[in-house]
């Protein structure tokens, strides 16, 4: 078959940025998954507290020390995440660096918190359903928080490292940004459900 | 179209019979004979839909083309298929609506004279009929006997898993549930035994997990509840009274009740009237004494996996064993 | 290493077509060997050990349903007992939907999305990769686990609490809540990457009024596949977690319930059918397009038909509970969002009928399979109106009625159209012919095995035969028609036996095929047969639906990618206007490594709690090795 | 096969065959779970040969041709779990804790830990008041009960051992042994140094 070339797209740039990137859009994809898989617990919570005779059960409701700091907490990294993601797509290695310390920071408080609300919810996961629901998902929280801790870490390592000054580490971190928004974002609904719905 | 073959040498096939006391087409109870209509009517609907669906299919694919004609304008195409699917719509919607009126006419309605429980275990039914006297509640196991022509309430409950109570020729099947109870509309407007079966996949032994629902006329249905209510009878013959005896000292009894002697076992079920009852081991094998010797002898070769153990009996053990059982009218 | 040129930064437009296939053949090949082999991201190669493992899993569940057919053939038979027959039904369900069905149908979008939508590899290859190790280990544990006597033995179902701590011993209930979540991570995986490969790497001007409507009706798929899989991932994380640590999901004595595995259960379950339905759509209206000679009539409600399947799919999971003592109100209208999708299933197929009607049929075996199609999927359709019914659906609900209904929608719906699609894709694939002969052959003795086999299963259902019964009494009428069935069941599976001789000696010795054997009109038929590693020398310029069809002696392509890294296009996603040059990971032994300590963390946490902690430690480090830069032109620029 | 198996997948292909045929032996090797024993084995299972003081002792022949069956197969200790609950145990040991009679989780086993005395202690009785249950249970039924008895207050889970009941939670189940760290086992009664005193 001849092909005859109808389209030049030498000008075109070596990497796509933003909603170019396929990263991006890899990263939209899971986040969908990740927060189907969110909403189900929800789902899930709310299906067991309409059976139940009383909520919760056997159980107080939780502290609220605890689960309302690390909400504050994730609230409040959410600035310098949206700083970092700036300074990403201006690419300024500089600043990258010294947020995704920052982020890698941030993302090591919020467990020292986990780690209290676990026991504040006066309850352990065999006791009973609504125990087994809340450890879930609190747990299921916290592999999302540990993941992107991880990433920012190796991240931060690769900014560091020869490889970093690269438009494609920049769409990483900023993809890395928009990951963290997602987490915190996915617990302001759980946050709501493991803390208030108790107490209503 | 063979098929279409299959299809009418089937329908002939069921309409000779073959259809037995445990089928969806031989309804004898109002729940089951109203579904049986609606079961017929979508079947003939459909048919009818598919046959047309068929004779348009053959007719595109060999409908003489011209040689030289350009191609096809859409349009009229796309009325066609525009009416089809309004067609799709419409009958969709008078099945949607037929099902939703059957529904309704299976349901339960407000009071029913009689209630009965069926619990559901590994892999046998247990059947309770509760009385507001304790002295005349009893219960029995994979035979449950209603007056004929009655709205009776069966209670369905789980002692283990997930069972489903389906009797086809009275009633559509609705699931027994841990931690949930449930209930069916049960009627039967002959008299006759209905074989039933758990639909639900409960384990090792969901095969043989049957039970006889009997339909009498109202005159027998009070005698079998008398009799049912009575102890069980005293042995008359020798084997009989022998066999009492090793059924109390053997492991039988600890599973076992027997009401009127020291068997009070509750893991397996009342053989209190075990004699009168059609079947044993929940539909497997008809009561005779020649069963009742291989089922105690044996229990795992016939029903590998169910709970009753295989106890060690001499011969003559045995023999008096199954002489007592099938005494126990 | 690539052998760099003078030149930095070397443009396909300054080459002439040997210097460019030579250039794009050293930057894109998979290198011999077994380390190559095991390293390799090619979507191609990839996809073709996909679809060679599932239809290794459709023949091993095939000599499964044969076992079933045998021990059913006559009343009380002792061929096997009921302790293997449970695990054999399980097995046959379990494979066959989440090894066979869904793999085989992800794996044909591996392969052939990409060639479609005029791109030279998948997006996020080595995940590609990665998705296949896992599914070729969650197959393996399950077969080898049956193989040991430790296969599930629950049901592909695996209702709680048959299937949970109390009443389901060893580890075979565990086996088979793990094998899902290997699975699912692959089919997630997959789905991504089509997602992600058809918004993003279409050919330029192939907006979405141009895309195939196989391609269609995979981005529809993976969309299922997304918000469908996270429920029974849930699912079986709860059991695992009620079995293993005692939680108390599924204990209604602690507040857990049931019905709440059915809900999460059938959530998944039934989106699952339209999941492998699908693209079974996608496969027929390419085939009909092709053998009529003439677009499918209707793109767009196609299209739409595919999108209103798909919503509707996820509204319709409790037809698979109207027994199980919900309200009826809510029931009732479970009954007639069921029904409601009989609506875009109709109009599908007039929209076929009229696009047969309108063209110059051609009989070649891939149409035969979608003519077998029509016949059998339309009854599977009609038994799937009745079984939408409550009423109706009380009486046939777990009996061999469901069994046939269902057969026909997965067979007949599904595989039929799959065949078809092998006979059609596989000068593509191989570069060699199958068999016309035989493949009428196969045509006709798995249609007429087919019918003979499940039809009647309809008839014993409404005789009352429930399903997953290991055998049946004597005085129960069933026993002629079951050995009618199991005899039926030869032929059909002498017409499988058939299909795979015919397919291994083609593959061997077919006669060799054109590039573009049928006069088709997609995308894939533009370049060689098999397709070289890079797809596409110059990168194709769409400016219709049937791209090949216009003028088929030129085709438009688009130059100045560069060929020294693996390069593709961005393009956008309503228009496919070019966005960006953007380059496709190079080979990568990490996806491997990353599988292996996954499927280990996997496996272990089987056994206790503690391999979630300890095993993550390996699957990081994996992960780590397969992100980080190695300063290849790929990673680099 | 098909074209795309050259000599590179050649190996996968093998891999993927030796696996199977090494899981067909395995599965042809190891033996099937055993619904029904033959009553000649059942039998011998009641030959059990203990020391002159009830504590400890020989199992018979039969124990060790199945493989310690009843100590770590799966299925025979659910089985036993059932028989725990069926056979009325927890009226004095309740969920094993103890109560009236002895718990089974403070690591104290009077007549020791081996599955011969459990297994004599369960078919002919203890003194002060644990019954004999050789007239109540088949001794298979006593081997599978004593499996799991040994189950309940094991140091470390046994793979196949048992799981959460559906039931009211009282103690963590077997398979998350230890047992004895898991709970307060309350006050621990005085232990005699070996057997009670006749």
């Amino acid at each position: 078959m001849n092909r005859s070339v109808v389209l030049d797209l030498s000008k075109l740039p070596p990497h796509g940025l933003g909603t170019a990137s396929l990263t991006w859009w890899g990263t939209l994809a899971f986040m969908l998954i990740e927060g189907t898989g969110f909403a189900l617990s929800i789902v899930v919570y709310l299906y067991l507290m309409s059976l139940a005779p009383h909520w919760p059960l056997d159980a107080p409701p939780p502290d609220l020390l605890p689960g309302s700091g690390l909400t504050a907490l994730l609230i409040v990294s959410l600035l310098p995440n949206m700083l970092i993601a700036r300074w990403a797509r201006q690419q300024n290695l500089a600043k990258v660096r010294i947020g995704l310390v920052i982020m890698s920071l941030l993302g090591v408080a919020p467990l020292f918190l986990r780690v209290l609300e676990f026991p504040a919810m006066h309850i352990s996961w065999d006791q009973n359903a609504y125990g087994s629901i809340v450890w879930v998902m609190l747990g299921l929280h916290t592999t999302h928080i540990l993941t992107d801790l991880v990433e920012t870490l190796v991240l931060t390592c690769l900014m560091f490292s020869k490889h970093g000054d690269n438009p494609r580490r920049y769409g990483d971190v900023s993809d890395n940004a928009m990951y963290w928004n997602f987490v915190v974002a996915t617990w302001l609904p759980m946050y709501v459900c493991l803390y208030w719905i108790p107490r209503l | 179209m063979r098929t279409a073959l299959v299809l009418l040498l089937s329908i002939t096939a069921t309409a000779a019979g073959g259809s037995g006391n445990q089928s969806a087409l031989n309804s004898q109870g109002a729940p089951a004979i109203h579904v049986e209509h609606l079961i017929i009517g979508i079947t003939v609907v459909c048919a009818v839909v598919w046959l047309l669906v068929m004779i348009v299919l053959g007719w595109a694919l060999l409908r003489k083309r011209s040689s030289d004609s350009g191609p096809p304008r859409d349009r009229p195409l796309t009325t066609i298929v525009s009416s089809a699917v309004a067609a799709t719509v419409v009958i969709i919607a008078a099945l949607t609506i037929a099902s939703f009126y059957t529904t309704r006419s299976i349901g339960l309605p407000g009071n029913t004279a009689l209630t009965i429980t069926v619990r559901g275990q590994q892999w046998w039914w247990q059947v309770i009929y509760a009385d507001a006297n304790p002295a005349f509640s009893f219960q029995t196991a994979n035979e449950i006997h209603i007056p004929v022509g009655q709205d009776v309430q069966i209670q369905l409950e789980s002692a283990d898993v997930v069972h489903s109570f389906w009797v086809p020729s009275l009633a559509g099947k609705q699931d027994l549930v841990p931690g949930r109870s449930n209930s069916l509309l049960l009627r039967a407007e002959r008299p006759g035994t209905y074989r039933g079966q758990c639909a639900e996949f409960c384990g090792l032994q969901h095969t043989h997990m049957a039970m006889m629902v009997i339909a009498d006329e109202p005159a027998d249905y009070q005698r079998w509840i008398a009799a049912q209510r009575e102890n069980s009878v005293m042995p008359t013959y020798a084997d009989a009274a022998a066999g009492k005896a090793a059924f109390l000292s053997k492991p039988c009894a600890a599973c076992h009740t027997v009401r009127g002697t020291s068997a009070a076992g509750t893991t397996g079920p009342d053989l209190t009237h075990i004699g009168s009852r059609q079947t044993i081991a929940a539909g497997l094998l008809e009561t005779t004494r020649g069963s009742l010797a291989a089922w105690i002898a044996d229990p795992q070769t016939l029903k590998p996996g169910n709970n009753m153990p295989m106890v060690p009996l001499t011969s003559v053990e045995l023999r008096d064993i199954s002489a007592y059982m099938e005494s126990l009218k | 290493m690539i052998v760099r040129d003078e030149v930095e930064d070397l443009r396909d437009t300054a080459l002439d077509e040997v210097q460019l296939d030579r250039r794009l053949s050293e930057t894109w090949s998979t290198p011999t060997g077994l380390w190559g082999a095991l390293s390799t991201v090619d979507h191609k190669i990839i996809g073709r050990r996909y679809i060679y493992t599932a239809f290794i899993f459709l023949a091993l569940g095939g000599i499964l349903a044969l076992a079933m057919r045998l021990q059913l053939s006559e009343p009380e038979a002792r061929f096997i007992g009921p302790d293997r027959y449970n695990q054999i039904f399980t097995m046959h369900g379990t494979n066959m939907m989440f090894l066979f069905a869904v793999p085989v149908m992800e794996a044909m979008a591996v392969y052939l999305v990409p060639l479609m939508v005029g791109t030279r590899n998948i997006a996020f290859p080595r995940l590609n990769a990665f998705s296949y190790w896992m599914y070729l280990a969650g197959g393996l544990l399950l077969w080898i686990a049956f193989a040991v006597d430790t296969g599930p033995d629950v049901g592909w179902f695996a209702y709680v609490p048959l299937s949970g701590p109390q009443y389901a011993a060893g580890k075979r209930a565990d086996i088979w809540a793990q094998m899902i979540t290997f699975t699912e991570v692959s089919a997630l995986a997959v789905a991504v990457e089509i997602v992600v490969t058809v918004l993003k790497q279409r050919a330029p001007g192939m907006s979405l009024d141009r895309i195939p409507l196989f391609v269609w009706s995979m981005l529809v798929t993976s969309f299922l596949i997304i918000l469908a899989m996270p429920a029974i991932m849930i699912a079986s994380t709860a059991l695992i977690l009620d079995r293993l640590v005692g939680t108390h999901f599924f204990n209604p004595a602690e507040g857990g319930d049931v019905l709440l595995w059915q809900h999460l259960f059938w959530f998944f379950g039934h989106p699952e059918v339209y999941i492998i339905f699908l693209p079974a759509v996608g496969m027929v209206s390419t085939i009909v397009a092709t053998f009529t000679r003439r677009p499918v009539f209707g793109y767009l409600a196609m299209v739409m038909a595919l999108v209103t399947t798909g919503v509707l799919a996820f509204g319709l999971w409790v037809h698979h509970m109207f027994v199980a003592g919900l309200p009826r109100l809510g029931e009732s209208f479970f009954t007639a969002s069921s029904m409601a999708i009989a609506i875009p299933a109709g109009l599908q197929i007039f929209c076929w009928l009229a696009t047969m009607w309108a063209g110059r049929p051609v009989f070649k075996t891939p149409f035969l399979f979608v003519i077998g199609f029509m016949v059998i999927f339309v009854i599977g359709g009609m038994t799937g109106v009745m079984v939408a019914s409550v009423p109706f659906d009380t009486q046939v609900h777990d009996t061999y009625f469901v069994v046939a209904h269902f057969h026909y929608v997965l067979v007949g719906g599904a595989v039929f159209p799959l065949l078809g699609a092998i006979y059609y894709w596989f000068p593509k694939i191989t570069g060699r012919m199958m068999s016309e002969t035989l493949g009428r052959w196969t045509f006709g003795l798995i249609f007429t095995g087919f019918n003979l086999t499940f039809f009647p299963m309809h008839i014993l259902g409404l005789q009352g035969m429930p399903r997953r019964i290991y055998t049946y009494q004597p005085e129960m009428p069933w026993s002629g028609l079951n050995m009618f069935i199991s005899l039926s069941a030869v032929i059909l599976a002498a017409g499988f036996l058939l299909f795979f001789i015919d397919a291994i000696r083609s593959a061997a010795s077919g006669p060799a095929a054109p590039d573009n054997p049928w006069g088709a009109s997609t995308l894939e038929w533009a370049t060689s047969s098999p397709p070289l590693p890079y797809n596409f020398a110059r990168l194709p310029v769409v400016g219709s639906l049937e791209p090949l069809s216009n003028n088929s002696e030129t085709l438009s392509v688009a130059g100045g990618l560069s060929v020294d890294r693996r390069e593709l296009i961005v393009t956008s996603v309503v228009e496919a206007l070019p966005e960006a040059r953007e380059s496709s990971p190079g080979n990568s032994i990490w996806p491997l490594w990353s599988a292996l300590a996954t499927t280990v963390l996997l496996i272990w946490s089987i056994f206790t709690p503690w391999a979630v902690v300890w095993g993550s430690i390996p699957v990081s480090i994996a992960l780590i090795g397969w992100f980080w830069p190695k300063g290849t032109p790929e990673d680099d620029t | 096969m098909f074209r795309g198996i050259n000599k590179a997948k050649w190996p996968f292909l093998a891999t993927f065959v030796l696996l199977v045929v090494a899981g067909a032996f395995l599965g042809w090797a190891r033996q099937p779970r055993e619904l029904r024993t033959d009553p000649p084995i059942a039998a011998d299972l009641d030959h059990l040969r203990l020391m002159p003081n009830g504590i400890s002792g020989a199992p018979p022949e039969s124990y060790f041709a199945e493989g310690k069956l009843y100590e770590s197969d799966a299925y025979n200790l659910s089985q036993g779990q059932r028989l725990y609950d069926w056979f009325g145990c927890p009226s004095c040991h309740r969920d094993g804790r103890g109560n009236v009679g002895p718990s089974f989780l403070d690591g104290w086993w009077l007549y020791g830990p081996e599955m011969v005395s459990i297994v004599a202690s369960i078919r002919d009785g203890r003194p002060h008041g644990m019954p004999a249950f050789r007239d109540r249970m088949t001794i298979e039924e006593i081997w599978q009960l004593a499996g799991y008895v040994q189950t309940i207050g094991a140091y470390s889970a046994k793979v196949g051992a048992t799981g959460r009941k559906d039931d009211r939670q009282t103690r963590p189940a077997e398979n998350r042994a230890p047992a004895r760290i898991l709970f307060d086992e309350g006050p621990v009664g005085v232990h005699p140094d070996q057997g009670p005193s006749p």
